[in-house]
């Protein structure tokens, strides 16, 4: 019943600001959405507590450890995104960026955006998961085309031209599956259901599970943003609306992502060699590395944080490849940190770039001054996100440089350099602009700056303390993921 | 024990006693060299007497540092004179310090005598503060290595260890310890303050080092100084001795052989003031930024006495 | 392994934990404070300061204890922190608070002025730092030591930039944290290396693992190197100038006097506890970077005109001389020689605790100058003894003990050291016969040197003339700054006196590395480390003749001296009028050294021109290691990231370029 | 008996299908590009209805149909109303000129003739010969994509590569379940809208819709 709710709840959002059009309290309604389906998540995750991993509505949707917890992260970055966009959209009109109908497309789209994801992560068949993918999609390429600028034009072209053909390829990749499947399962609906699949991976046909594949991890990859698939990416962030930048990186990226270990757990059972984990660690290492050389060049704070979160997915998927339950582990307690801090960080970067009025990182100055919340927001968020202990990302870069040390040394020299230079590069550039003179004035308004403290508390939290039942679901999950 | 004080005792003071002496007999003998008329054995006491009677005349801005630095230094080179064996062995001060805490006790005096040249801040004070630091840094270690070879030998650091068994063991050659000796000369020259390195009787700024950091100093300061100074050279004197000719120091206890272990010990100081005074005439003064080298080869002389030990003689 | 929750405070880990959470509260509770200022400045730091006395109880309570661990309920849900309390933890931790003690006691008079806002943060760094530090020589697992280890960087990293209004300051503490950050990664690195595999990373089933030497080897690498970046090894010592003067002086006190020794004490932790087999030439890489890097700081600390810089340099030839050690130690113990390794182990832990008194004096000292003149360059210096005599002579016994001059402590360990070295004859490998030597008269330089230095360190800022007239208004510290500084010069004057009693404290530790143990064989008052004819030195003795000698020449001069004096102006060989500007300045000093070792630098000089009407002169000696290793890396960097940016040139044909190259590539790769 | 012919002529579409993808390749002019993409739907639309007809798989008779109205009819007819609003309607000059792309193509085909060599023996269906056509198809496609330097033919490449999509999952698996193909259908009318607002949006911004504009965002 949950699930209903879980995704009926945004769709209708969606419909209903669509509809409603972008009177006073439309911001508002959106957060209330927002809470909603938190609620209706925070619900489903209780029942999956309380009865453990079940498929609903006719297996349509399956719920299992590994994607309760993305969905439970899901709606509660998704929620605080919304509060922190009720202000600052606002200014932005204020700003003259934007005009109501604009606003009511942001709303409307916004919630879409959301129900697609939840739709992506819930659905138990592969097919639905790809339509679900391209419909986030987009939803998302309005979100990024939102300013109507030129930049923000090729950016959002850019970014739907390529990943819809990737998400075109991932397709390919589905009817390969769907080819195999239907020889074991038969032909019909059930064919696609992933139950039913992982039920019969073994016997699946490893030849076209491995073509099947390469097509779904260069479709599904080029959304994760993985090199040298990502060139979208960093556009899609500067360029598109903060909060649509946070849910991006917070999000979008784990989706993907989660479609493609979904595919990986198939192919692993079909191959029984670690192919698949290999590219990925091919794939997550050159992302890695690429990534952090890019940072060093940047100039626009946000495009910066894209690359960085490249950077991180890079890592993930590299855990992910090297399989096993403790990369396992590492790689889905570092999706959560990652979609918290990043998404915090972009809180923080909005305030203080809608301030300063630039997102050029030469023009923000001295935040700690003019607005200390924000300059301390952004300063935490940044040392967190370059995996400084006792924030909550250390503790899986922890995992997962250990464990590569012991299980592929000849991975580290590049983990270690590109770890260097990002570290290097990102801090090198935040630090001048939290700290130091500056002249501009006091912010005018008060920020919405709970959501990134309330992020930054869960981080910390997080890298010193995991609660159970939160450590036994990413056991289970890295269990599911061939642990 | 108590007999063991009472020598103590009495080699101390002796040394205090007899120290400005040589420093007259090296004088006396470098006039004679130089074919001037000498001045009399004793000239030294006069000086200090001399001294300890004039007022003492103290820069506006001196700090207790200034005024306190002769006493400290004097009384170092006491402790210094009392733990080298000069007449007899193995006496109760020895084990308090060995030779690297006897290398100690130069610097501390060192360092107070060259922080008290800096406390007025004139010119030539501080020059000859920096000067003496230079010539130490590399003196030191040096004098440290030449130790090193010595108690390498006798597997310890203890003076009289080391005397013993350089005097008092079957005779046997060591080639480590004639580049020490060499080296050993060589610093005790620099640490002394004498040519080549510098020049006790001058006050030219190009050359002077020592002087230059007393300058300020007068009457009864400027008497401990000098005193100190004497009792220096007469402590390298016998630390020479002690190491490389030690023939003749009495053992522990052995009373009846002090009188013979003083000739002995007076001949060869005289015999060693002469030598200095000798190759003082003969030699020139080097140019100050040429004592950095000087000091060098003589610390490198002792690394590899060190070396040859390690070669040939293990 | 008690659960922790059940039974708490009940053996010296639990104490040791309770006073890190007591630090941290205070830390909190000092953001709280800041709406009452008068509170939060009276208040916070004394009680720090009654947290570090606590520490080094709890730390002498460790030596006399048995080991004690505790596993807290913190952590990852299959790792969490485990803490444990054995000897070596527990000399750490006497140095850590007996420093801290002091340290901090000098802090609460020394940041009295400071507006309430920033002093809050300032105190909740400063007792995170602490926490952090204590928690490192505490965690008995990878995860608590490397968390540990990285909120003390980071901590110290916001401490550095408490004045980020500066540019330099700024540029010093990204240096640092970068340079930590790195070190971090390596020690990651390491831990990778000892862990059992399938995510078990205590230490105790590290200590069990047994180890190829190659993975061995690499293991001991990435943590000299992960703790050589930490502690300031050449030549990864480029941040350590930069930061440790940055940092306001009770810090630097700290970084210097404490935080280098948790890296030392890391590399002990690692080498002669975790790794269950040790190599030989590990010991003598360790030795020659340990010389390289005593013989750089001291001559680089010769040349510095910034007082605070040039302590810094000193900490790194500090640091030098206590790798030198640890790898002398390696060396004896590869070799059998189990009792040498005792005395060397011996030097280094006494040497370590030391430096923690004298440097952390010497920076409490130059805070004090700082607040009374308002400038670090010692150029505009001088005279300060007479206007603040309780730092001038309370620094003086500072300058004197890390001249390693006797009777203070900086000369014990030294001459332990100096034993140890003369103890070699009989290695089994004939090559070291040949480096020992020569190692120890580089010890022997390094320490002559840095007489040099304490002369022209202290000679420069307290004696002569003042070279500014704003001078004449300095102020003596006040009498909280007094005491810490006090109690800090106490401590090198007893560690000083009573070598024999320390290193019956030291015993526990040193049998805890090395399965050996030192007997004095000597009496109370005097060090007899390996047998009274060898070697043995009684610094009481020594004191007490020399103090007695030094009386009775007085009371004898008074006795047969008028005692007339006259005041008047200097002579100065009759030089009529003379001024400030004609002593040395800092860099003339210097010189001298700067002339022999210039091949270390990079000497920047700027020399007036004869006729110039007002002729400035200016001279700077760079460190060359910067310029040799970290340029060319910069440069690699940027060239790389150039062609990186080359791939992203914004044409959309050729980014479908990239996914239609990647997908045929991958087909191809995998149908193959 | 009967299935033979059916299998002939299904062959023979796919061919076509092949052929058309490699006159885009070829055509400058967008209206012939629109045109062409018009028939390759049709060639698609008739193919999945004769394997419909053929297996008596019925489900396949909707997605032909969604394919004749969307791909056929709606599309094109929109992209014309488009393309003359627009006026946009000039020659094309690609990035790598026609013979290159050609041969590249060919490359391309046989390459994917190749990789679906393997699959087509598993494949159980009376198509699966057509597979690697349906591949060849998708590549060429994203060729094109990759030559064209203008936004309306980029486009149609990728509707091209969805139709070579559609006709991989007929001839391969008699076609995906019927809510996916839906939702796919869904999704291509929805993105198909979406790129009508952008093209309006690209226009009145840089007044063509030319992609050369549209290089701003890059590493400096």
């Amino acid at each position: 019943m949950e699930i209903y709710w879980l995704l009926g709840i945004p769709l209708t959002g969606g419909i209903f600001l669509a509809l409603w059009g972008c009177r006073k309290h439309s911001p508002e309604i959106n957060a209330l959405f927002s809470l909603l389906t938190l609620l209706a998540a925070a619900l489903l995750t209780h029942r999956i507590i309380e009865d453990g991993p079940m498929t609903v509505g006719g297996g349509w949707f399956f719920i299992d450890s590994f994607n309760v917890f993305l969905v439970a992260l899901t709606a509660f970055v998704a929620f605080t995104t919304a509060l922190f966009s009720r202000p600052y959209m606002r200014i932005e009109a204020e700003h003259g960026k934007l005009n109501d109908k604009r606003l009511r497309l942001y709303h409307s789209s916004y919630q879409i955006f959301i129900a697609a994801m939840l739709l992506a992560l819930t659905t138990n068949n592969m097919g639905i998961l790809w339509v679900a993918m391209e419909a986030a999609t987009l939803a998302t390429v309005l979100l990024v085309s939102l300013y109507r600028t030129p930049a923000s034009l090729e950016a959002a072209w850019k970014y739907f031209i390529l990943c819809g053909v990737g998400i075109a390829l991932a397709l390919f990749g589905t009817i390969l599956l769907y080819f195999a499947a239907e020889k074991v399962l038969g032909s019909g609906g059930t064919a696609l259901l992933w139950t039913h699949l992982d039920g019969v991976k073994t016997e699946l046909e490893p030849t076209v599970l491995s073509l099947a594949f390469v097509f779904l991890l260069v479709g599904y990859g080029t959304k994760v943003g993985l090199a040298p698939l990502h060139s979208w990416l960093p556009d899609a962030h500067a360029e598109g609306p903060t909060p649509v930048s946070a849910v991006l990186s917070g999000l979008l990226l784990n989706v993907a992502l989660y479609a493609v270990m979904r595919s990986k757990v198939l192919v692993d059972g079909a191959l029984g060699t670690d192919m698949a984990g290999n590219l990925m660690m091919g794939f997550g290492l050159l992302s890695v590395v690429l990534a952090a050389f890019l940072i060093k060049r940047q100039t626009d704070v946000k495009r910066m944080f894209a690359y960085s979160s490249i950077e991180h997915m890079g890592l993930i998927t590299f855990a992910f490849g090297m399989g096993g339950a403790v990369a396992n582990f590492a790689g889905l307690l570092h999706m959560t940190m990652h979609s918290l801090t990043k998404s915090a960080i972009f809180f923080a970067v909005g305030h203080a770039t809608q301030k300063a009025g630039t997102q050029l990182m030469g023009g923000i100055r001295g935040l700690i001054k003019t607005n200390p919340t924000i300059g301390w927001g952004l300063m935490l968020g940044t040392v967190a996100i370059l995996g400084v202990p006792p924030f909550g990302v250390f503790a899986s870069e922890f995992l997962i440089i250990t464990t590569a040390m012991h299980d592929h040394p000849w991975a580290t020299p590049f983990l270690l350099l590109a770890l260097g230079v990002a570290f290097a590069s990102i801090f090198g550039k935040v630090q001048p602009m939290v700290f130091g003179e500056t002249e501009s004035a006091k912010l005018p308004y008060q920020p919405a700056l709970a959501p990134v403290f309330l992020h930054l508390g869960l981080v910390l939290m997080l890298g010193l303390f995991i609660p159970p039942y939160l450590a036994a679901w990413y056991r289970q999950a890295a269990q599911l993921l061939g642990g | 024990m108590s007999t063991g004080i009472l020598l103590q005792l009495a080699q101390t003071l002796l040394a205090i006693l007899l120290a400005p002496l040589l420093m007259g007999w090296v004088n006396q003998c470098r006039a004679w060299l130089q074919g001037r008329s000498a001045p009399p054995i004793t000239q030294p006491y006069r000086t200090l007497k001399k001294l300890f009677h004039k007022d003492a005349v103290i820069a506006h801005n001196a700090s207790p540092l200034f005024r306190f630095a002769p006493y400290m230094i004097f009384a170092c080179m006491a402790l210094a004179a009392g733990i080298v064996p000069t007449i007899a062995n193995d006496l109760p001060f020895s084990p308090a310090a060995d030779v690297i805490a006897l290398v100690g006790i130069f610097a501390l005096a060192r360092v107070f005598l060259a922080l008290a040249a800096m406390d007025i801040g004139t010119s030539f004070g501080t020059l000859g503060a920096r000067r003496e630091m230079l010539v130490s840094f590399l003196a030191e270690p040096a004098l440290l290595m030449v130790f090193f070879t010595a108690s390498l030998i006798s597997q310890s650091t203890e003076l009289p260890v080391i005397v013993d068994t350089l005097a008092h063991q079957e005779f046997a050659i060591y080639p480590s310890l004639a580049f020490a000796a060499v080296a050993f000369w060589m610093i005790s020259v620099a640490e002394n303050a004498r040519i080549p390195v510098d020049n006790p009787s001058t006050h030219l700024e190009l050359t002077m080092i020592h002087e230059a950091m007393i300058l300020e100093y007068s009457a009864r300061h400027l008497a401990l100084i000098e005193w100190a100074v004497a009792l220096k050279l007469f402590t390298y004197s016998a630390l020479g001795i002690a190491l490389f000719l030690p023939w003749g120091i009495a053992v522990q206890g052995d009373l009846a052989a002090l009188p013979l272990a003083l000739l002995a010990m007076v001949a060869k100081l005289l015999l060693g003031g002469a030598v200095l005074a000798f190759i003082e005439t003969i030699s020139a003064k080097v140019r100050l930024f040429r004592a950095p080298e000087f000091l060098g080869t003589a610390f490198l002389l002792a690394v590899l006495g060190m070396l040859i030990h390690f070669l040939l003689e293990v | 392994m008690t659960n922790g929750l059940s039974s708490y405070f009940t053996d010296p880990v639990q104490w040791a934990w309770a006073g890190v959470l007591f630090w941290l509260t205070l830390g909190f509770a000092a953001l709280l404070l800041q709406q009452v200022p008068q509170l939060l400045s009276r208040l916070v730091f004394p009680l720090g300061a009654l947290g570090a006395l606590f520490i080094a109880g709890v730390g002498v309570a460790g030596l006399l204890l048995p080991a004690s661990a505790v596993v807290l309920p913190i952590g990852l849900p299959d790792l969490p922190f485990h803490l444990r309390l054995d000897a070596l933890s527990a000399f750490f931790m006497v140095l850590l608070g007996g420093a801290a003690f002091g340290i901090t006691v000098y802090a609460s008079g020394y940041f009295k002025s400071m507006a309430a806002g920033p002093l809050a943060l300032l105190a909740l760094w400063y007792h995170l730092f602490l926490g952090g530090m204590v928690t490192v020589l505490l965690a008995n697992d990878a995860y608590a030591f490397m968390v540990a280890w990285e909120v003390m960087a980071l901590s110290s990293y916001f401490l550095v930039t408490t004045d980020h209004k500066v540019p330099e300051i700024r540029r010093a503490g990204f240096l640092y944290l970068l340079i930590a950050h790195v070190g971090a990664i390596s020690l990651l690195l390491t831990f990778g290396v000892l862990q059992g595999g399938h995510g078990d990373y205590t230490f105790d089933t590290m200590r069990l693992a047994e180890m190829t030497p190659f993975w061995a080897s690499a293991a001991y690498l990435l943590a000299l190197f992960g703790f050589g970046a930490k502690a300031g090894m050449v030549p990864l010592h480029v941040w350590l100038p930069e930061a440790h003067p940055a940092a306001p002086s009770p810090v630097s006190a700290l970084m210097s006097g404490v935080m280098l020794k948790t890296a030392i004490y890391g590399l002990l932790r690692v080498t002669f506890d975790l790794l269950n087999i040790q190599i030989g030439w590990w010991g003598t890489l360790a030795l020659a970077l340990g010389l390289v890097t005593a013989l750089y700081g001291v001559i680089f600390a010769a040349v510095q005109s910034d007082m605070k810089r040039l302590l810094a340099w000193s900490s790194i030839e500090n640091i030098g001389i206590l790798l030198a050690a640890f790898g002398l130690t390696l060396i004896f113990t590869t070799d059998g020689k189990g009792a040498l390794a005792a005395l060397t182990l011996t030097a280094l832990l006494y040497h370590a605790l030391n430096h923690a008194f004298f440097k952390g004096l010497l920076f409490v000292g130059t805070g004090s100058v700082l607040h009374a003149t308002g400038v670090r360059h010692m150029g505009h210096m001088g005279g300060l003894m007479r206007f603040m005599p309780w730092t001038a002579w309370l620094t003086l016994i500072g300058a004197l003990a890390i001249a390693g001059l006797p009777p203070l402590n900086g000369f014990v360990s030294e001459w332990l050291l100096l034993q140890a070295f003369l103890q070699t004859p009989g290695l089994t490998q004939p090559y070291l016969n040949m480096v020992i030597p020569v190692a120890a008269a580089t010890v022997a330089l390094a320490a002559a040197l840095a007489a040099y230095v304490m002369v022209k360190f202290f000679g420069v800022i307290f004696l002569g003339q003042p070279r500014d007239p704003a001078l004449h208004e300095a102020h003596e510290a006040g009498w909280p700054e007094r005491l810490g500084m006090l109690w800090l010069a106490a401590g090198c004057v007893l560690l000083g006196l009573f070598p024999a009693q320390v290193i019956s404290w030291l015993a526990p530790v040193v049998s805890l590395l090395t399965e050996q143990s030192l007997v004095n064989d000597g009496n109370w008052l005097m060090l007899a480390p390996v047998s009274a004819e060898r070697a043995s030195y009684a610094p009481l003795i020594f004191f007490a003749v020399v103090a007695a000698v030094l009386l009775l020449t007085f009371v004898w001069v008074r006795r047969v001296y008028h005692g007339r004096v006259r005041r008047s102006d200097p002579w100065d060989c009759g030089y009529p009028e003379h001024d400030a500007r004609m002593q040395d300045s800092a860099e003339g000093f210097g010189q001298p050294i700067r002339q022999i070792f210039e091949v270390f630098m990079r000497v920047e000089r700027e020399t007036p021109d004869p006729f110039s009407r007002s002729p400035h002169y200016h001279g700077a000696s760079l460190d060359k290691a910067w310029f040799i290793f970290y340029a060319p890396i910069a440069r690699v960097a940027n060239w790389l990231s150039e062609q990186a940016g080359r791939l992203q040139h914004g044409r959309i044909q050729w980014y479908l370029i990239y996914s239609f190259a990647t997908l045929i590539f991958l087909l191809v790769f995998t149908t193959r | 008996m009967s299935l033979t012919y059916h299998l002939q002529i299904v062959n023979l579409l796919a061919a076509l299908l092949l052929l058309i993808s490699f006159a885009m390749l070829s055509q400058r002019r967008i209206a012939g590009l629109i045109t062409l993409f018009a028939w390759q739907g049709a060639a698609l639309a008739a193919s999945t209805a004769l394997v419909a007809w053929s297996t008596g798989q019925h489900h396949l008779y909707y997605s032909a149909a969604l394919t004749l109205v969307l791909k056929v009819i709606a599309m094109p007819w929109y992209f014309f109303r488009v393309v003359k609003k627009l006026n946009v309607d000039r020659d094309v000059e690609p990035m790598i000129n026609i013979p290159t792309t050609m041969l590249i193509g060919i490359v391309l085909v046989i390459f994917a003739f190749n990789l679906a060599l393997p699959i087509s023996e598993l494949s159980g269906t009376v198509t699966r010969s057509t597979l690697g056509i349906a591949l060849a198809t998708v590549l060429l496609a994203f060729l094109m994509m990759i030559t064209r330097s203008k936004a309306i033919p980029q486009v149609i490449g990728f509707l091209a590569m969805e139709n070579g999509l559609f006709f991989a999952a007929t001839s391969a698996t008699y076609g995906m379940p019927l809510v996916v193909e839906l939702g796919v259908a869904l999704d291509v009318m929805v993105g198909v809208f979406v790129l009508s607002i952008f093209f309006f949006q690209i226009r009145e911004t840089f007044d063509s819709l030319d992609l050369k504009h549209m290089e701003k965002l890059r590493e400096k």
